[in-house]
């Protein structure tokens, strides 16, 4: 399969580690970054890690930060996913048969190395189970339209970043 | 507090027992959901869209697993939701992401702990500073 | 299978649940805690004499925490139990660590993951080879 | 605090890290091993890990292997502990609160570490709440004796490890 994975720098450690992992497994990843521990955002690495899936570059996406909230929170904002974030195996089973979730998240630093692949390999090898519920279901969440101006605008948080760099947002 | 609180079918008997934690805490409940009927979508947006007028500080949404109001909440305008099945995240979320809204999967997650998740996450405050730019993306997503 | 299952006050309910899930799957269920009103403390005895007389082939406590149930079962000799909430876990201590006993805490998990735990632990076989020194050690600290 | 500490080789750098995160907040840290990658075998590091607790050496015992069964469950059958094998931060509380626990086992693979950071902190921090009840279930654990003779002898298991030795378990 072809799995596009992202990271923020707190679990850049962790997320290369999945990337072997996967590669080890015969997986096509493409790793969307970040690759140092360098402090950024990471609404950047969600957004990229979801627009290579809707675009078809990807089959599947994996997400990872800190609490895995905040990356698949900004995946989920994305048109077109369906981004789930588990701490068990079951949960992302649940996500795949009967959500059809395309992007999965986790806490690098909640869920531990040996969980995290096991939730990984059961959200890969689990098949969405049609039926109408299913779809109808979906087809709800699809509808739920974010911003379609934001897809693919490397540019699109130029605005926040310039602020930063100018020293406008406290650095607790 | 204001808490905004709403379920579908496989989360009512979790979200009746989470409101007498609210108001044993002193919190003011804003039930959304008194019906047992709902599903995961239309118990989401009507807790969602309290969230969003500023009538509550914040929701709080039960079903199975979690995952559904998860999906559907981060679709919304302004909101920031993290489905939450440990203590730690209950309070780091606040901390870094601002989270408004959380979702608990009463299939995964034991009565206890979906109190002190609930606790953890009503106790805490957002950190700011640093963390406020990646809120403002997310916020311009949707 | 032979499944032995006990249950303090506190699990009672996720228990009878759980038996119904072992019958679904053709398991003879030896429910050693038809009263509702037991501490885990006296579950967990029940339950663990069961498998060490060889009476049944695995063992299932249910409480609040699994953490009390832990520490009774794992102070009988030849007993290995594990407190078990997440089903990769469930899978791994069998091949790995012989498990005869789980304790499941009702409180922290929840009644869907219950059973995916319960559906692993019984799915899993004993992997032995160079895992069987480390059971052996156990097995003669007591 | 004096916090004796044990792990297995799958989670030797997890138990590094706890080394030095408990010794940055200020405790006195009894490292019992192991100390690198070589195949080891767990009880061996329970039972150590539990007997500086047991011994007064340590206040407390934290014990890591890759689910955490197996080191946890050795270090409970050690006379005179109580060990929590934990997942979240409320049975951390409830095990140290209700029933004095006295090691507290988790699984690398299985919890990350930030959670584990939280746990640790949260079962340091939690006193017991003594009451008639608590005491009694205690005094009931800690009449389940195990072998005595075990305790502090450093050559308890040399005849599985000489069995090791001369190819007695099928190296899987």
């Amino acid at each position: 399969m072809k799995i596009s994975i992202g990271c923020d720098h707190i679990v850049t450690d962790e997320k290369n580690n999945l990337v072997a992992y996967l590669e080890g497994k015969g997986h096509e990843v493409i790793d969307n970054g970040t690759y140092d521990k360098e402090r950024t955002h990471y609404p950047i690495y969600g957004k990229k890690t979801a627009e290579k899936v809707t675009s078809g570059e990807a089959d599947l996406g994996i997400v990872v930060c800190g609490t895995g909230v905040g990356i698949s929170v900004s995946s989920n904002k994305v048109n077109g996913i369906r981004s789930a974030l588990v701490g068990d195996v079951e949960t992302a089973r649940y996500a795949k048969e009967v959500l059809n979730a395309n992007v999965i998240g986790m806490g690098g630093r909640i869920v531990g190395e040996g969980l995290r692949e096991n939730i990984i390999d059961v959200f890969l090898e689990s098949e969405y189970q049609q039926s109408e519920e299913n779809d109808k279901m979906i087809e709800r969440i699809d509808a739920l339209v974010a911003n379609e101006e934001a897809k693919n605008d490397d540019h699109y948080f130029d605005e926040f970043l310039e602020k930063w760099d100018n020293g406008g947002y406290p650095d607790k | 507090m204001k808490i905004a609180i709403g379920s579908d079918s496989k989360g009512f008997e979790l979200k009746q027992q989470i409101k007498e934690l609210l108001d044993r805490l002193g919190h003011e409940v804003l039930d959304q959901t008194p019906e047992a009927n709902l599903d995961f979508f239309d118990a989401t947006t009507k807790v969602v869209s309290v969230i969003q007028k500023e009538q509550a500080d914040r929701g709080i949404i039960i079903d199975e697993y979690g995952a559904g109001p998860f999906m559907v909440a981060n679709k919304h305008q302004g909101i920031i939701c993290a489905n939450v099945f440990d203590e730690h995240s209950a309070k780091m979320t606040i901390g870094h992401n601002n989270t408004s809204v959380i979702a608990i999967g009463a299939g995964i997650v034991g009565p206890k702990l979906a109190e002190k998740i609930v606790e953890a996450y009503l106790d805490a405050a957002y950190d700011g500073g640093r963390h406020q730019i990646r809120v403002d993306m997310l916020n311009k997503m949707c």
